[in-house]
């Protein structure tokens, strides 16, 4: 099978599988969970093939269909896309093992819905990952965001409703709102909107016009919930926990800020963008969202909400890391996005492991739960650790990087908000493990044991990633170095 | 000399418009829509356009007003004043008054014989009429071979306007309204109507015949003759009363006419492309070529007039029969 | 006679000559499958000239031999072809599904008549689009409103009649406004055929009614295609029509009066006047841009379904016409796109629409709730086609708001202020399509309002097959594209 | 501008007001048939136009008699169209009154008002 | 000599004619309720005829003219009588009573035949 026609399966096989879920749900449940697993498999062994040949420096490409003159649908794969597809196809296998012990346990109805929609999301973010143009990407972004709003809506009561149209609403008025005129203001410019190393904008556009298309595709994508444009992700909590597992940290917020990174590095050019002095303007919004997301997560008294807005935060490292415009930071940048995903997909999957066996959400109820549920509650902290940036786990390494890009690019500002960001995670988090081990229970709380096996599994799995992330991070480093390799 | 008439004619004409608008009484208003009509019609033949004077004697005065007055039997013929909002209507029909007031200057005056109109298209058919299709009426020749394509779209739109009122009155009325004092025995007891009448219909329905074949010649045509035959069957109907007049032309053979006449027309072009010519190109109908043109448009004539004919008799009957059920 | 010299003659007569032959078919679903057999043939021929006409070179026919001042002609170039596939498609689409929703809304007895009239509506359009002769566009407009007259009147609650009433009153109101411009145009230049007429007008010495001709030729042909202020008629005359007729004339009935404006204004008028084209541009202009804002306005708070859909295709010709407004190719070719596109997606609506209404008696949002449990593909469709309408990528309606944003951006400084208003117009589209689709899929259902079952099979085929056309031309929009170039290329060119 | 040439004009004025007389019925009057009846003065007006342009001066009516020779003919072309756009009126006016009697029946009356207040 | 006599006696007939024309319209003005009206009209109407048509025929000399206009005379003798017969009888159905002597034909007690 040649690359090429490898970028295509890899598209192909989700939609495949969303109709075989859905037909297999029809019959029965379990023949649908052996659908999910073996379409995670057989993408995750198509996806993981291409990784040799990035590794020695190929760049497999192909042209599906030429909609306009200059406008085609077509797919090349570079380190960014393959680090983001490879990260997706893992978790999700890892997601569905737990989603079905979750579904199973919480006994949720309409199941066969949630994983057809499940595969089309994943179909949908591995175009975004190997778009090999801005048309393309936009064609996928829209797609990941419909085909995740039946997700958002899943419980279907007016609550869930209302908040799934704030959902679609914001993600759609920003992606057709500013980055679709963003796209045609770089076709119309630039004359194609194909990634190319080194950028395609050089020299077409006067200083405060570079400063204005990169804003309207910042607060375009809505995705990468930079402050104003943040508005959903709160929103989108009433989600059942596997779909705020895959909203943060598998598909959609992944997509957002992956999309940024690509934009920043294919089309602007890190080199011609860090000269352009109406540029800095979006490592200082980055920074101030760390801060006031990191705020307002202190306030916080529901597990998933404080998750959120530390998600808000962590997204906007990795907007800031990018926003260094240094070799270093970018490739700083990838990582945070492999570790955070690690981590922040260990801490959705522990509260919904809580929530599953006890039906406890907010904060103050975890007080002693660490006795009843030992596995969930020492995931939960190896991934606030890697949040933190403690060195076991793998958060320590994207911050070392994105610290190091910072002081080579001698920008005090950025230096100053992961300190102070690091700080303001530790404040959140270290109180929840400490009530969670130390303290004593409430007395006549609800007895009960660990969560469902399947879902305990799952979250050791990702917490031992997390782990190795920090010892085994070499082939992902040199991967993303390839990136910057030519770049000053 | 013709100034003189049309001047008087036309003021005659304002006169009735403005009085049509202004009464309150429709049956009123539908008597002056009948002069209106026969007034416009001796003014298109002041401007030498005599063709055009017999249709819209015969299909304006003659069966506008007949369908006009079996509508009002239907409903109730007095009008309820209309309370204000009166220069909404004023401004907007100003404007277009101004508008048009406007364009006339640079129009050529009346009659003028150097005008733009009289120069490209209308000499090169009085020539080619006689050359190629040689008939005296120029205009049956234009109407039925030059644009016998328009004539047409013509019929159609006259079978439209048939299937269309029998489409909509297909519908029996939901329920009784007032209740009609039965009136369809005709004007039975009236003797001396029928007396005349029954001299008269004959010679009407000749003379429509006369039209339809004489259309080549003098003034006349399929849509005049069919005018002029319907209007003779509606004065039967009207004498006789509904159910004898059905007796006479049943309403299968009314639409089996509408639709024949339509379909003679499209055929004899359908023939013409079968036979070599482009459609509706009658010059390969026969051997010599003029003939071929008199034999296609003596044809679609008589076509024409058979729809229009059986088209004005479906509309009216589907009227009158109204009457009874209600 | 070889058949392809005779295609644009027999485009408009076998569905015209065909009309008289349904009614005589009384017997029970006869007329149904005759009519519905023409309007397949019709689309084969639309096809054929499609394809005869693609590589740029348009087709003429002299009517009954006479060379083309002195007779009728007929011609066909890359524009019109778009526009017949347009209509022959959406009549044989909408045929070949309506056997069982009108078995539901209208008597068997009357049901010959009725589909006579359906081919006379398209072998009037069709008349219309072939015809380069203005009185013959005149002859067929007429025949084609007064079927569509009947059509609408067929509606079987009785609102359809006052609604139809005013149709015909501003119909021909519209019609005979068209008819005093020809007559104008024909007192000043002595000719009736469009080219020869664009030849003629050059040369004429007193303007005046020339330009006043243009007025009254592009005010009745406004009020014949609903553009902003003339709309009144559609809201009405859509929603109270039988739902198969609001198929067939949204996709394509007001889209014939456009191509007439298109072509008279570019081909006779644009040429030869001076300014006519800053003239056009800044009347249709703004225009355009209320029709869009404020139709999808009245779109987005409208309770009724039929009625809703009816306002946003006001808002949708306001597209077309501003594409036509910025009077360059990228404009024309994005005016011509939005026509293919937009009787794919607002077509597709109604379709769903029409599956909607054999289950449901009332069409209001609030009766409709909860309807994708008993009705899922029904729902599928209504989402992808109500995507497409509002312009997602990957369907067929992004396509042409991708190619008028980008003629926006081409006539200078305040093209953003047209890419802004296109873009919150589209919002508000996201808006009134979300309405529905959440009240399709999250709605309680209304009590005792719940269906048995899906739509019939036959009515759920068509509007599937037409969803999928509307992803297929998202993505491969090769054929329309190129007859939109060329037709605007052609539009331009030809007359400069 | 003398009375004559003034006179050239005097058809086309008459076309102007009738034409507006039409409009104004169609649009100010509320009974449907006096709208109608608008309708179809509107129309008579426009075939007054077609036909005062086809008058040529001392022209007759366009018949070629075999005998005579050099003989003025109006001009045939505006005849024939008017003679189309009379049947479209008849048609058109058919078809209102049709829809009118079956309103009637519906609603019980044919004022425009009552209709739109009945609904 | 012969046609200036039957020149002369054709304009004296059409004078006549217009004469009579003249007075059927002063009739319908000035008679008070619609019996004597539409008496006035169709006496003068007939006889104008007659007198109009005579004159015309005069004046076209033995031709084919002639007889298309004694043809037409002879309709409208037909059709004229018989279209006010069925005027007033209608008017008499519809209840409108003749009454000697009333100034205004405002319409009194309509009783319904």
């Amino acid at each position: 099978m040649t690359p090429e026609t490898a970028i295509l399966v890899a598209i192909g096989i989700p939609l495949v599988g969303a109709l075989a879920i859905a037909l297999a749900g029809r019959i029965s449940p379990n023949l649908r969970e052996a659908a999910t697993a073996i379409t995670s498999l057989s993408l995750i062994w198509v996806v993981w093939g291409l990784l040799p040949i990035l590794m020695d420096g190929g760049r497999p490409s192909v042209e599906v269909s030429q909609v306009m003159p200059g406008l085609t649908i077509a797919f090349t794969v570079e380190p960014l896309g393959m680090l983001f597809a490879a990260l997706a196809s893992g978790l999700w296998l890892i997601n569905s093992i737990y989603s079905v012990g979750y579904m199973r346990g919480n006994k949720e109805q309409n199941q066969t819905r949630f994983f057809a929609c499940f595969a089309l999301a994943l179909s949908a973010t591995i175009g975004v990952a190997f778009a090999g143009n801005l048309f393309t990407l936009f064609l996928f972004y829209e797609l990941l965001t419909l085909s995740t709003y039946p997700l958002v809506a899943h419980k279907g009561d007016a609550a869930t409703v209302r908040s799934a149209r704030i959902y679609l609403g914001v993600l759609l008025s920003t992606s057709i709102g500013l980055f679709l005129p963003a796209i045609i203001w770089t076709y119309t410019v630039a004359g194609t909107g194909d990634f190319t190393t080194g950028g395609i904008l050089a020299g077409k556009l006067n200083d405060p016009e570079i400063g204005l298309l990169l804003g309207l595709f910042v607060f375009g994508v809505g995705k990468a919930a930079v402050m104003p444009v943040h508005k959903w992700l709160p929103a989108a909590m009433v989600a059942p926990t596997p779909v705020s597992a895959l909203l943060h940290a598998v598909a959609v917020v992944k997509a957002g800020v992956f999309t940024i990174t690509k934009i920043i590095v294919y089309i602007f050019g890190i080199d011609f963008l860090f000269e352009a002095s109406s540029s800095q303007w979006l490592l200082y919004a980055a920074a101030f969202t760390i801060i006031t997301a990191s705020l307002v997560a202190l306030r916080q008294t529901n597990i998933k909400r404080l998750l959120a807005y530390s998600t808000i935060a962590q997204l906007s490292y990795v907007v800031m890391a990018a926003a260094i415009l240094k070799p270093l930071a970018e490739v700083g940048a990838a990582i945070h996005m492999v570790a955070h995903a690690f981590g922040k997909i260990t801490l959705f999957f522990a509260a919904g492991a809580i929530y599953v066996a006890s039906k406890k959400t907010e904060i103050h109820q975890l007080r002693g739960i660490g006795r009843r549920m030992p596995w969930t509650m020492a995931a939960f902290t190896i991934g606030a650790l890697s949040m933190i940036g403690v060195p076991p786990t793998g958060g320590f390494v994207s911050k070392w990087y994105i610290l190091a890009g910072a002081f080579e690019a001698n920008n005090l500002v950025a230096v100053f908000t992961i300190i102070a960001s690091t700080v303001l995670n530790a404040a959140y988090f270290l109180p929840i493990l400490y009530m969670v081990w130390f303290e004593r229970e409430k007395e006549g709380g609800k007895e009960h044991g660990e969560a469902p096996f399947l879902a305990v599994l799952a979250l050791c799995l990702t917490a031992l990633l997390t782990l190795a992330f920090f010892l085994f991070n070499g082939p992902v480093i040199e991967l993303e170095s390839q990136v910057v390799q030519g770049l000053g | 000399m013709i100034f003189i008439f049309g001047l008087f004619l036309l003021t005659l004409l304002v006169i009735t418009a403005i009085a049509i608008v202004r009464t309150k009484d429709l049956f009123v208003a539908v008597m002056l829509t009948s002069i209106f009509s026969l007034l416009m019609a001796a003014n298109f033949f002041i401007l030498d356009a005599a063709d055009v004077a017999l249709t819209e004697a015969a299909v304006g005065a003659g069966v506008t007003t007949v369908i006009f007055l079996c509508a009002l039997a239907l409903t109730d013929d007095k009008e309820k004043p209309r309370q204000g909002g009166r220069w909404v209507a004023f401004v907007t029909v100003g404007v277009l008054a101004l508008l048009i007031i406007y364009a006339t200057f640079d129009k050529p005056r009346l009659g003028d014989p150097d005008a733009p109109v009289h120069q490209h298209i209308a000499p090169w058919y009085i020539e080619k009429t006689t050359e190629y299709i040689d008939i005296p009426n120029v205009v049956t020749a234009i109407l039925s071979s030059f644009r016998g394509y328009d004539t047409l779209g013509e019929v159609f739109v006259v079978f439209a306007a048939c299937i269309g009122v029998l489409f909509i009155l297909g519908v029996s009325p939901p329920r009784k309204t007032r209740g009609v004092t039965e009136k369809n025995s005709g004007l039975r007891h009236h003797l001396i109507p029928q007396v005349v009448g029954r001299l008269l219909i004959p010679f009407i329905v000749l003379f429509g015949l006369y039209v339809q074949f004489h259309g080549e010649y003098g003034p006349g045509g399929g849509f005049q003759a069919g005018a002029i035959i319907a209007t003779g069957v509606i004065l039967y109907a009207l004498l006789e009363g509904e159910s004898e007049a059905l007796r006479a032309i049943p309403r299968g053979v009314l639409l089996g006419m509408v639709i024949g006449g339509a379909l003679l027309y499209g055929g004899v072009g359908v023939a013409c492309m079968f036979m070599g010519g482009a459609f509706l190109d009658y010059s390969v109908l026969a051997a010599d070529p003029i003939f071929g043109q008199q034999l296609g448009i003596l044809i679609i004539e008589a076509g024409v007039g058979m729809a229009v004919c059986g088209a004005l008799l479906a509309i009216f009957h589907a009227f009158a029969a109204r009457e009874i059920l209600s | 006679m070889d058949l392809l010299a005779h295609l644009p003659a027999l485009q408009v007569v076998v569905p015209m000559l065909s009309a008289p032959l349904i009614v005589l078919l009384q017997p029970r679903g006869l007329a149904w499958a005759g009519a519905t057999a023409v309007a397949v043939l019709s689309f084969a021929i639309a096809v054929a000239l499609a394809i005869a006409v693609l590589d740029g070179q348009t087709l003429e026919y002299a009517m009954g031999g006479w060379p083309a001042p002195y007779g009728i002609a007929l011609s066909v170039d890359a524009f019109s072809a778009l526009v017949l596939l347009v209509i022959t498609g959406a009549a044989a689409a909408a045929l070949l599904a309506a056997k069982p929703s009108i078995d539901q809304q209208i008597e068997v007895e009357r049901q010959p008549l009725f589909y006579s009239a359906w081919l006379l509506v398209l072998s009037g359009l069709v008349g219309i689009v072939v015809s380069a002769d203005a009185f013959n566009i005149f002859v067929f407009m007429e025949i084609s409103s007064l079927a569509s007259y009947i059509l609408i009147a067929g509606g079987p609650d009785r609102r359809a009649l006052p609604a139809v009433f005013k149709y015909l009153m501003m119909g021909t109101i519209g019609a005979t406004f068209y008819l005093i411009g020809v007559g104008l145009i024909y007192m000043m230049t002595g000719t009736l055929n469009l080219a020869d007429m664009e030849a003629r007008i050059g040369d004429v010495t007193d303007i005046n009614p020339i330009l006043v001709a243009a007025g009254f030729i592009t005010i009745g042909l406004a009020l014949k295609a609903a553009v902003f202020p003339l709309h009144v008629w559609v809201p009405n005359a859509y929603t109270h029509a039988p739902h198969m007729v609001t198929v067939f004339l949204a996709a394509c009935a007001t889209k014939v009066a456009i191509y007439v404006l298109i072509r008279f204004d570019y081909m006779v008028f644009q040429a030869t006047l001076d300014a006519h084209e800053i003239q056009f541009a800044m009347f249709m202009m703004p225009l355009a841009i209320l029709g869009i804002l404020i139709a999808s306005a009245v779109a987005m708070f409208e309770g009724h379904l039929k009625r809703l859909l009816a306002s946003s295709s006001i808002a949708q010709i306001g597209y077309i016409l501003l594409g036509v407004s910025f009077v360059s190719i990228a404009g024309l070719s994005a005016s011509a796109m939005h026509i293919f596109n937009h009787a794919l997606a607002k077509g597709g609506l109604f379709l769903v629409v029409a599956c909607l209404a054999y289950q449901y008696r009332d069409l209001r949002l609030d009766q409709l709730g909860g309807a994708s449990t008993r009705m899922p593909w029904t729902c599928a469709a209504f989402v992808v086609c109500g995507l497409s309408l509002i312009g997602v990528p990957g369907t067929a309606g992004f396509i042409s708001k991708w190619m008028l944003i980008n003629a926006a951006l081409e006539n200078g400084p305040w093209g953003w202020g047209l890419v802004a208003i296109i873009l919150v117009s589209s919002l508000m589209a996201v808006v009134y399509i979300w309405r529905i689709v959440e009240a399709l899929y999250f709605q309680t259902p209304a009590e005792g309002e719940a269906p048995q079952s899906e739509a019939p099979v036959q009515l759920l085929l068509v509007t599937g097959l037409v969803a999928v056309m509307n992803i297929y031309f998202g993505i491969f929009p090769q054929v329309p594209l190129e007859l939109a170039n060329s037709a605007a290329a052609l539009l331009l060119e030809g007359s400069r | 501008m003398n009375f004559l040439e003034l006179l050239g004009y005097f058809n086309y004025w008459v076309f102007a007001i009738i034409l507006t007389v039409g409009l104004y019925a169609v649009i100010n009057k509320t009974n449907l048939i006096k709208k109608l009846i608008g309708l179809s003065i509107f129309q008579s007006a426009v075939f007054l136009m077609y036909i005062t342009m086809d008058k040529v001066e001392g022209g007759t009516a366009p018949i070629i008699q075999k005998g005579v020779e050099d003989q003025i003919f109006s001009n045939p072309l505006p005849q024939v169209l008017i003679l189309t756009a009379i049947v479209v009126g008849v048609s058109t006016l058919s078809l209102g009154l049709a829809m009118v009697v079956r309103i009637s029946e519906c609603y019980g009356t044919i004022e425009e008002n009552e209709i739109l207040d009945a609904d | 000599m012969i046609d200036v006599a039957l020149d002369v006696l054709s304009w004296i007939l059409l004078v006549l004619g217009g004469a009579c024309v003249l007075i059927g319209g002063i009739g319908g003005l000035r008679l008070p309720n619609f019996y004597t009206r539409i008496h006035a009209a169709s006496l003068t109407d007939t006889m104008a005829t007659i007198l109009i048509f005579a004159g015309m025929m005069l004046q076209a000399g033995l031709s084919l003219a002639t007889l298309k206009l004694f043809a037409i005379m002879l309709f409208l003798l037909l059709t004229g009588p018989t279209a006010t017969y069925a005027l007033a009888n209608a008017a008499l159905l519809s209840g409108l009573k003749p009454d000697a002597g009333t100034t205004s034909d405002k319409p009194k007690e309509n009783t319904p035949e």
